[in-house]
């Protein structure tokens, strides 16, 4: 059953089987009807499933949010989508106050087994608010999971695994991603449960961690800092909330360094909690400090220069370099 | 940034006059027995009764916080007697009327201004959600729920409770439009009790609120939120139109809050008492009250009787506060998630060996 | 989940027929000379023009996006020419028709798309927010303005452009409490172009979007979108009313988006070419050009001046977008804040230092 | 000139300031006039300014903030309050898509001189939503400033500086301690720039960094230590975006340990990103990792079990300790 997918076309059969396997998954979103999605994400599945079950609703987020929620009163499992990161925003308070909270509020009698998907992530020449990395907020929300594939091998697998899921999650698909193909066996299970973290390449050197569009980024690192007889272990989060921290660890007690990278700001970023984490329990084992990589402290730039805000290979390495040379 | 004064239009649906008159009204006829008549009158008193209770018990530190119904009995009790089972009603935070017919404990609603819980009842068992504390948040949540309704093919509606401070909220008009674009079957109960903490109506909109309705394409009523029998009639009519598939409706029960926003607020810095008294004339409880009696439809005997069994409602809720447990720290962490968290679970661990450590400390 | 069908009531005020006929209307006088005519009409086809080119560069790759605005150029220019100097527009991501008369130069506009800017003009010089991406965040926005006017005692009004989409947020409703209850000096002016991308207009009301204004208390007209003597003298008249003090005030002007969406939108998945074909009658441009024809207000040589203008726009519009300079990598820090900023300063310096390295190591 | 204030009547004299100082400056929020706010911090000013400068608004926070940034582009200085934190996520969108971005957008030329204010934290006994500690959303937000008191005479001169600053400043008010008192001299300027922190105990053994509610905390916590002649040196932070690393780090290299405390979920909280950016300038001077305290990652409790939630004197010398112990 191996076929070759892009990662948007992955998590359309992700979605597929989703729907296939329980008759109380919905879709809502805007335009992932007839449409089937900005993206074409959910190409073909209002056809396949119905107006019922694959809903285009008002445009308004909030309560896109909201009616989910209800829905998941109700006893149903909706998966919805938010067309872009930087329109996710409308609906944060429905997601902070509500979705994230419900759980605890209700002392366990009501779950929320709600998808929230959304691209994320810059890198295709954009319009403002669409190359948006939101996902310290929610990784910081608790209440929330917030999950993040960087292939469609995974993305395949972690979408169905965060659609099962009796918590909120929040799957972030990195949008520059979307295209990139891989052979994916729909009719496999997956390999690694929802919460973990994948060493995606071994190495000895240092450590670099990243998730989502960056990990992509960070093997490419890897290969090219080969020739220069570096050796990178790259790890792959995938989940960022919560973050898989016995696997990054134990490859930073092996490499002795460790250098995180991702597209939004750092200040706040995912990057600092790795950080802070990592040095408190490998503090004797570090050779040198966590180093960061990833977005500047300004809003995201205007597109003819997003080159030079997202970390690319050089900057990578750069930060690798600088670790090495502690 | 003056605000345009207007005239608020007050016609609405009344059944019964604040003098215990009955009156018709051919768009809203209601049967209703004299059982019915009587139950209606304890489930008021009774509603009032918890709610005096509460306020006092908030009085002797019992509470954290109170947020009195007082003058909005008749609008929750006729809503909430028009719900059926296999209905679904939202609330706020001051529906303590509409909990109560819904069966919900009434420790359970003071439990949450005590702060041993912040939920505390089976929204699924009782046809009734938790008390949402930001405002409009449950209007998208009661349209989704509906349209769950209308997706099962289940006879039932949901009914969704808010102010007139929230028909504000972005969310609160989001939720006219999907409950009209999808047809769904809802009832949304704006309780107008003319003010938002300190906030008059008309910093809110300039005209009547129900016809905010005409602006989404759905039916909007005022009713006398003071009657009871009006309350009923119109949000069964509402309730039933909903069942059967003609979409939502706005019921805009015009009344008073006779209390405090809550125990914390200071109402004399914003408004007169002299509004107070005037709406004490047109209280829930006393009209029926009064038409119970000239109908001889209840002796003294009844009013004892309702007398000693709201003594011992208040007297239970005063034991029972006082025995309600307090959450455990062990129960916040089990409750964040559904599915079991390493992060949560690793924080509960240091926590638990962190508390040990006192013991161990303070060990003999 | 079914939606209920409903006839949409087309009725709509219009001064000018799909034919080019000249009618009257009692409610919308509209005082107009023959110059007026003329430069209208020359907006019309230099904003058409404008749109065209754009939508070729960006199929040569010269803009990463276009929202095209065909079909939606009367209203945008009815609307456009009936602010005067002092008011203030707020537009979405597709008003380049208003753009244009606001004087707003349209390679400043194309900047947008090309991504060499996500600004691109003074709002104060021209009387014209930035394009808003964020659907509605630009209403309670120009709400807010109009107060500052109100509260300068300014003649002036806000405009305030949205879609038939938008008209869902929960953000564009709020605006028209707000504008209702502070009765500001606003004009809300809806395109309903009967899309938002892939969803019919069925999907955000089951009403003619202008009589959502009636839930608010404030007036609603819907005007002919395609006729732009009723969008002008419709909006004239409501920005006259606005700035005399009479309050906010809807416009909807009912047309039709003949493009796609943008430039990445394939409109064959969801929308029928023969309601195209229809709306291709009523085109903006054809019923003013019939018009002056007719009535002999023009000859050969305004047209062939004018298509000598427009092929002139186009030309410089193609050099100046390819000579438009890259936005720099010291701007975005120098812009990020106001004032100096500790962190975004050592992340200036960090990155300047490294990209000097690369300079070094690239250094012969 | 100077008079003992309780926080609320500090940030209320700061209000009275700015009221005078500038015709432009204008209050808007919810209850904020008649009734002079929930906590009374506007006690006074519609009365003395009028309702034209001290606004009662409609129920809406994102429009509170939308008809904000109007006002602001309109040449106003716009204070906003929310009522309380968990509030403010109606508003996010408008905070972090509009408030935050449009100074970038606009290349310079549009300012947003608004001051949101809210108060924040728990300790007081409140409902759901009512004692959230939001502040790392705001700080991972590039385009807004963050800043809070801890105590009276810092509330009436940061309420100041957040109102005159030409940025979006974000005021957060530690609730429970609105009734501390202090000597303010309200004649005076104020000690220090907006964007630094303050050493506001010395001492020699580990640096307690924290902010807002929790500096009393850390305060009587360091006092407590010294009986057992341990030497903590307590640094306020006051602006926690941007930080004020130097003076963190001053203090570090001084005493080789860092402990971070605050109310806030620990993960992706603000002591994330002190123990990220301690660790990577004072790798070698630092004797044990940067240890943190603060919320568990679960939504806020009944407030019948938030002493357990909220770092106390106790929890935070555990951290002392353990840091000591390395
Ligand atoms: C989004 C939001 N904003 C503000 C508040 C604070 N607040 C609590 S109740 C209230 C007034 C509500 O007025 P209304 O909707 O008329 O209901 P009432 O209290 O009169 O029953 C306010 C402003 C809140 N809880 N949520
Ligand atoms: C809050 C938000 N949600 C979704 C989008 C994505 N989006 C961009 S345009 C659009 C449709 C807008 O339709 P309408 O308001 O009718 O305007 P039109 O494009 O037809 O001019 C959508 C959904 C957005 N930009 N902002
Ligand atoms: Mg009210
Ligand atoms: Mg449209």
């Amino acid at each position: 059953m191996t076929e070759t997918l892009t990662m948007g076309r992955a998590i359309n059969q992700g979605l597929r089987c989703a729907l296939e396997r329980d008759p109380k998954t919905l879709l809502m979103g805007e335009d992932i009807g007839r449409l089937g999605g900005v993206f074409r994400v959910t190409d073909g599945l209002q056809k396949d499933f119905g107006e019922q079950r694959v809903i285009d609703t008002p445009l308004a987020e909030s309560s896109i949010l909201g009616a989910a929620i209800g829905l998941a009163m109700r006893g149903y499992r909706p998966v919805v989508e938010i067309q872009f990161d930087g329109l996710v925003y409308v609906a944060f308070d429905q997601i902070v106050s509500q979705l994230a909270k419900m759980h605890a509020r209700s002392a366990g009698r009501v779950r929320m087994p709600v998808t929230v998907r959304h691209p994320y992530g810059g890198g295709i020449g954009a319009v403002e608010h669409h190359s948006e990395s939101p996902e310290a907020y929610f990784a910081h929300t608790a209440g929330l999971r917030v999950v993040t594939p960087s292939n469609p091998v995974d993305a395949f697998h972690l979408v169905q695994q965060a659609i099962a899921s009796d918590d909120p999650v929040v799957f972030l698909e990195p949008k520059r991603r979307y295209w990139d193909k891989a052979e994916v066996d729909v009719g496999s299970a997956p390999g690694l449960p929802m919460g973990s973290a994948r060493v995606v390449r071994s190495g000895t050197d240092v450590t670099l961690v990243s998730y989502g569009p960056m990990v992509r980024t960070c093997l490419e690192a890897a290969a090219a800092a080969e020739g220069d007889g570096t050796s990178i272990e790259v790890v792959d989060l995938r989940s960022l909330a919560p973050l898989d921290l016995k696997t990054v660890i134990d490859s930073v007690r092996r490499t002795g360094r460790c250098v995180v990278a991702h597209e939004a700001s750092v200040f706040l970023g995912m990057s600092a909690e790795v950080a802070a984490s990592v040095t408190e329990e490998c503090f004797y084992e570090l050779e040198s400090p966590v180093l960061r990589v990833g977005g500047f402290h300004t809003p995201y730039p205007p597109s003819r220069l997003e080159h030079h805000y997202l970390p690319d290979l050089d900057r990578v390495l750069d930060a690798v370099d600088r670790s090495l040379a502690y | 940034m003056a605000i345009p004064t207007h005239a608020v239009d007050d016609t609405c649906v009344q059944l019964l006059t604040p003098e215990g008159e009955r009156v018709a009204n051919a768009d809203f006829p209601l049967d209703v027995s004299d059982d019915e008549l009587r139950a209606l009158y304890r489930d008021l008193v009774l509603v009032r009764r918890v709610d005096a209770e509460a306020t006092a018990l908030q009085r002797q530190g019992e509470l954290g916080l109170w947020a009195q119904v007082l003058g909005q009995e008749a609008a929750q009790v006729g809503a909430g007697r028009a719900l059926v089972s296999g209905d679904m009603a939202f609330p706020t935070y001051r529906e303590h009327g509409v909990a109560w017919c819904r069966g919900v404990d009434p420790l359970a609603v003071l439990g949450l201004f005590r702060g041993t819980t912040n939920g505390g009842w089976s929204p699924e068992e009782h046809g009734f959600a938790h008390y949402t504390i930001v405002i409009g948040d449950q209007c998208p949540q009661a349209v989704g729920y509906a349209m769950g309704m209308q997706h099962d093919a289940a006879e039932n509606a949901a009914m969704v409770f808010f102010g007139d401070g929230a028909s504000s909220q972005g969310d609160v008009n989001e939720s006219f439009i999907w409950a009209s674009v999808f047809n769904a079957p809802v009832v949304f109960f704006c309780q107008n009790n003319q003010w938002a903490i300190s906030e008059p109506l008309e910093r809110q909109t300039r005209i009547p609120l129900f016809q905010r309705a005409w602006g989404f394409g759905f039916p909007g009523v005022r009713v006398d939120g003071n009657d009871v029998l009006a309350c009923l009639a119109v949000s069964r009519q509402m309730l039933q139109r909903a069942r059967e598939g003609a979409g939502p409706a706005l019921i805009e029960a015009f009344t008073y809050r006779m209390g405090a926003h809550t125990t914390s607020d200071d109402p004399t810095r914003y408004r007169l008492d002299t509004d107070v008294e005037a709406w004490r004339l047109r209280d829930p409880l006393e009209r029926v009250r009064s038409f119970l009696h000239k109908q001889q439809l209840v002796d003294d005997a009844f009013f004892a009787e309702l007398d000693d069994e709201s003594e011992q409602l208040a007297l239970s809720l005063r034991d029972g506060l006082r025995a309600l447990p307090d959450p455990s720290i062990d129960d916040l962490f089990a409750n964040a998630y559904a599915e079991p968290h390493s992060l949560v679970e690793r924080q509960h661990d240091e926590f638990a060996r962190y508390l040990a450590g006192f013991a161990i400390e303070n060990a003999p």
